[in-house]
């Protein structure tokens, strides 16, 4: 047992960040501290640059353009991305269709989406939920019936990520109507482009649009579209979901904005002085830096046991990092709210003109903490986890 | 010691109650928010008619002489019809500044007004780094003649927007955080040297950022004495958070009750989610934590008639913690419950939500009146 | 609506705070302030003089010696009691057995027991609660047979708080082995030193000998201390713990353990200078009272709702009571252990010779620590009051 | 960054894990309990032959040279198996003021005996109002001869009923709370003007407090700088923080174990209660306290070796106030759990419970080291 990082990591460590220094826009990065949202091109901007530094899809096989890192140096990459901050990959490209291909689609597949997806020449989104499957995923209706030499798609999917954005999908779709809940699923990926392709914005309570419905009306798609073997779609969701794990603790997050309320702390003011320099408050963010150091602790045991054991199947120990994660960056967000007191209130100070400047720091503030709600809902909510927890780790 | 209504009260409550269903469901104020200025001058003039406007005015005013539960009695009902029309800012500050040290000449210029739905109020209070100290004030009033001339900025004033008249409190000597040398004004919205910055506030009300430059006021725009008016802020301020505890609560009722029903509906694995027990739990809790809001609510009603004002503070304080702290759980707790859909612009749970938080934030939050209560010594 | 105190109430909260002034043995207060336990004698005298005073019953029908108090004047009775403090009456005997056999019993149990549980001639306890049985009550396996004009009671109770004074158990026994769960389960009252009766101490783990175990062995009870009708024990258990709710919230006690936290703590230092100065510790302090007055007039309503509409069924906000009242009384507790810091450690530092008065103060303060996280658990665990409102309140 | 044990380790663990399977189960230990001074001479004998009262020593003491991670392990199995011998007066905090400040006479003089488990140490620190401050010191050593003379009041000093060895901190110059003048000296259990008055502890271990009166030590009992030993006191002190974090997750995991162990097989209203839903997401709140508690207990445990003492410091503070924090809830939560049962003395898990709070309050609760992360600003 030896708990120090090595010197070959912490080497790793200050190549990550001085990389992260020098290349990630300036503008990028203030828009992320202030919790404000960025344009498609500021994202696919710096996802190319990761990409040409070979960056793109660090956790991909050597042979797809991946790093072959270890472990660790996977977590101190994430991490130091969190922490700068920079975007990170586009999730639903490189964490999710990007593995599902490489392990189950064909070698014309392969050999066609994934450099696609490590340049981002397609931004991808996920067509899993519907309205009213929610936790309960498998309960999908959404179907793909074949004909000729196509998939006729039907249904609605819901609470699609930056579907608006999205050049391409990546479906669940009931091609068995007659199999049981879980069989008779299919994977299918198609262009968000394809006639009867509907994106409708769901407005998110902190006036975002980051998720929508999207709707399917006899959408025709390419029999080879297919991915892996027909019916056997729940197996690679479950695949894919198990592979998500990656930075769900979401650490760097929760230190980037602790170094925020400090900020913020130092200048506004409670009692005619720096709230900083307010015990209780002082203790109360102390107690919350305590639980994160103590989630970046676990979560690099649960990283340092998948370098030593592999991947294999999900490790329960995600669910301590998904409850504990969202609890903290909801904590993070409950403190900034605490800090700007009564300038919380104004929404899109802004205005139209833009000129609010002397407010500015708050506008983003209320609009995070109520959009942070959502980290204990999605991903499988914290009650999911717990129920996870009991069943696979406690036997009950 | 009796918590049941009077044969009156019970009449109030109706009417409001009535008042509300009928023109205030989730799609009706999606209406009036899109109005000019962000509520319904037909549904004020409603409340007018009612006689709601003019509850906690003397039956000399032209008012009904209602006191603390009438009042409560109105906030919870708006509260729990999340009502945007600025009832808080106009009735129960306005109102109280009026009430509580109006001259008659000053009643008789601005109570009709209110009481009819002619005219609103808000109150210029926050500044830059007062956050809830009341007595925090930069904005001066110097004496110039009969009258003042008034020079600062104020922050995040409610119904700022829409107001016709502004109370400002404005510092007539000392320094920033003396308690004495503090005055409050009427001010024309309108007068020169006034301008506005307005903005919806994030749980759909709307506010203004205001700066007073050179702004000259007659001697009848002072409320009270200029130089030693901090406890009649406090006075009326107090029944502002009285006020917003009861909102909360109605909030609170509302929120409980929009969760459990969806829950008892909202199907998972093939059975109501209400039926998993963690679920239930968490209800009960919610259940409990708005019971010991009411609790509080119905105290610090009770503590705006105390005759001693540091034990009517301290009360209130106390209040504005429970409050604050059921209305973050019981917020917060709706959200998760509803999963997804409650963080959708689209249901109606999340604007509850965000109106729970902001009066967390309002006046005080729970660790500055927690604090208050400990330095006083505590409640027992 | 009308939130005061009136003046008579007000004048009757002086008259009982008096008496309990002029007549409760200073040493029996002291004892109860330090947490100690009182010998049988000390409670029986001091209820004695409750009953010469005529509020040994207070809740009983006028007709047995009872008070006809409003129900707010009980409520300001019981908080005046439990804050003085005071040892509140033995509620097996006043609260428990007493209104079964006024309202069940026939005319010779009433005319024979009740002026005896007045006066505490008898010392009752409770045989409920089995070994297994826990929340699950009505799985009692207790038996009473009936063999000529006795009945012949075998099985065991656990958890008989006090029984080692007892002199009469009142008994759920199973009469009818071949009806359903709660059918076939009687009512029956008998003497504790009747042969075959064993009393086994179960000591806690605060080191008190408050609870036992209660062995019968072929035990002979006269026939008629059936109490009611055969098999309707049920109904009487359900109309007892309904009565159980009074004084539940336990507002008095921790009022009066909130003064002694602040009395301690103005004397125990922290940093130099008493712990009451320490603002955290003052701010958790405030938090806890003001939870305390929160249920304190959470209390009152479901009070006054009782005087208004009468008692009727048991109301399930008296859950609220419990769970806060609990959690509350846990509370204080904690910050008692949090006062004394190291010097909770001592266990009986009396020794033998009784001589170390230095830490006397913080003697018993641990062991009620330990003592009160039952108070989540006994009266049905703050689990079973979920249960309770989520269904009868919420209709889940 | 490696969390797995080296084979040395895995050897040490199932060494001491074997020691106590065979030999401390709830049986045997309220035996060890009953027997005079409240432990098992013989268990600590094999824990001498096993090389366990060696472990932190050199090489050159006659020690083994363990670190930090062998210790953690250690203390672990210690806590799982809820043990009473003195491993933490004795070994921990004795053998660190040796190791880090003993001279090779006083290592000689004191070491092999600790190794071969024929004596042991206490550490007499605690006095009436110093609370947690180690520096709050005014038993007094004053300056006589070579020697010293020792007077003053130490309380609920661990293992001070059997001890041979005390270790006692005093002032040899300055006030009350000041930093410097504070010097450690070894003092015989039955030197002249020490008395003792022994007790139980609420966990079932022993402690005394101890009065030194006019007690004359020579040259020889001076353990380190006599007029500045803070820094010497603070990093002990920090080793057994440590090791009573890894106690703690001992007593975590074996909690939670028997917990869950109980509520599958306790039966109520005909099905194990170890299947409502709400017992069981107590149970993973319980899972996740006590990896973050393990978490924390590694982290302190790499702390120790900081060289930057204040770094160190704030790391251990920081790990202590996770310990404390799901300490509390685990010990709650398994009480509550097992109801009615978990409240006797003859259940095991009340017993945990005990224990688990004690270390709360032992060097710093959960406060005041959260006070003290707070001060150093923060960890991020």
């Amino acid at each position: 047992m030896d708990l120090a990082f090595t010197k070959e990591e912490q080497a790793f460590r200050e190549e990550v960040r001085q990389f992260f220094r020098d290349n990630v826009p300036p503008d990028t990065r203030r828009k992320l501290v202030e919790g404000r949202h960025l344009s498609k091109d500021e994202m696919v901007t710096w996802w190319r640059i990761l990409n040409k530094k070979g960056w793109g899809v660090s956790h991909w096989p050597k042979e797809y353009g991946g790093t072959g890192w270890t472990p660790v140096q996977h977590y101190i990459f994430n991490e130091e991305l969190q922490a700068h901050p920079a975007p990170q990959p586009l999730a639903f490209g490189v964490s999710m269709v990007g593995p599902v291909i490489y392990t189950f689609g064909n070698e014309a597949q392969k050999k066609y989406y994934l450099p696609r997806i490590a340049n981002v020449d397609d931004w991808w989104c996920q067509g899993f939920s519907e309205p009213g499957s929610g936790s309960d995923l498998a309960s999908l209706k959404t179907k793909a019936e074949r004909r000729g030499d196509k998939w006729i798609i039907n249904g609605q999917k819901t609470w699609t990520t930056l579907a608006q954005h999205a050049d391409m999908i990546f479906c669940l779709c009931r091609t068995d109507p007659s199999a049981k809940k879980q069989m008779g699923i299919s994977f299918i990926v198609f262009s968000m482009k394809s006639k009867g392709v509907t994106v409708r914005p769901i407005q998110t309570i902190d006036g975002g649009r980051e998720v929508n419905e999207v709707f399917f009306d006899d959408v025709e798609v390419p029999i080879e579209n297919l991915i892996g073997e027909e019916n056997k779609g729940w197996d690679y969701a479950k695949f894919l979901l198990g592979n998500e794990r990656t930075g769900i603790a979401r650490v760097g997050v929760s230190k980037e904005r602790i170094r925020r309320i400090k900020d913020l702390a130092s200048k506004v003011e409670s009692a005619g002085k720096p709230i900083i320099q307010d015990s209780a408050f002082r203790e109360k963010l102390a107690a919350c830096e305590i639980e994160l150091k103590a989630l970046e602790l676990t979560q690099l045991r649960v990283v340092a046991d998948e370098g030593k054991h592999g991947k294999g199947k999900p490790n329960p120990a995600s669910s301590v990092l998904k409850i504990k994660g969202s609890e903290i960056q909801q904590t993070t967000t409950e403190l900034l709210m605490e800090v700007i007191g009564p300038f919380a209130a104004p929404y899109d100070v802004h205005g139209d003109d833009g000129s609010n400047e002397a407010m500015d720091w708050t506008a983003q503030i209320a609009p995070s903490y109520f959009n942070n709600r959502k980290v204990s809902i999605y991903g499988g909510s914290n009650e999911i986890q717990r129920n996870i927890i009991a069943k696979a780790v406690l036997g009950l | 010691m009796d918590f049941d209504l009077s044969e009156e009260q019970r009449l109030l409550k109706e009417s409001i109650d009535g008042l509300l269903t009928d023109s205030y469901d989730f799609e009706q104020r999606k209406k009036y928010m899109a109005e000019k200025g962000g509520w319904s001058k037909t549904v004020w003039l409603k409340l007018a008619e009612q006689g709601l406007l003019g509850l906690p005015f003397s039956e000399a005013d032209g008012g009904f002489g209602g006191g603390g539960v009438e009042t409560m009695i109105v906030m919870e009902a708006l509260g729990k019809a999340l009502v945007l029309e600025p009832y808080l800012a106009t009735v129960v500050i306005g109102g109280g500044f009026l009430r509580h040290a109006g001259t008659d000449a000053q009643k008789a210029a601005h109570v009709p007004s209110i009481i009819d739905g002619s005219k609103t109020l808000a109150f210029a209070q926050l500044e830059k780094n007062s956050r809830y100290d009341l007595f925090d004030v930069t904005t001066t009033a110097k004496k110039k003649g009969d009258g003042y001339v008034i020079d600062g900025e104020k922050f995040v004033v409610l119904n700022g927007e829409n107001a016709d008249t502004l109370i400002v409190t404005a510092r007539t000597k000392g320094d920033r955080r003396d308690k004495s040398g503090i005055g409050v004004f009427l001010v024309p919205a309108n007068a020169k040297g006034v301008a506005k910055k307005s903005y919806p506030t994030q749980d759909g009300l709307h506010a203004a950022d205001i700066t007073f430059t050179g702004v000259e006021v007659g001697p009848d725009a002072v409320l009270g004495n200029p130089e030693a008016s901090l406890a009649l802020i406090e006075r009326v301020v107090d029944e502002a958070r009285v006020a917003l505890c009861a909102e909360a609560v109605g909030l609170m009722d509302e929120s409980l009750k929009t969760t459990v029903e969806y829950i008892k509906t909202r199907k998972q694995f093939g059975v109501p989610i209400g039926s998993f027990q963690s679920l239930q739990h968490r209800a009960s809790d919610m259940f409990v934590a708005t019971e010991q809001a009411r609790s509080m609510s119905m105290f610090a009603t009770m503590a705006n008639d105390f005759e001693d004002a540091r034990e009517r503070s301290n009360a209130i304080a106390a209040a504005k913690v429970q409050i604050g702290k059921s209305a973050k759980f019981v917020g917060q707790q709706s959200i998760q419950l509803h999963g997804g859909i409650g963080m959708t612009m689209e249901a109606k749970i999340g604007h509850y939500f965000k109106r729970l938080t902001m009066i967390e934030n309002t006046f005080g939050d729970t660790d500055y009146h927690q604090r208050r209560v400990a330095d006083a010594g505590g409640l027992i």
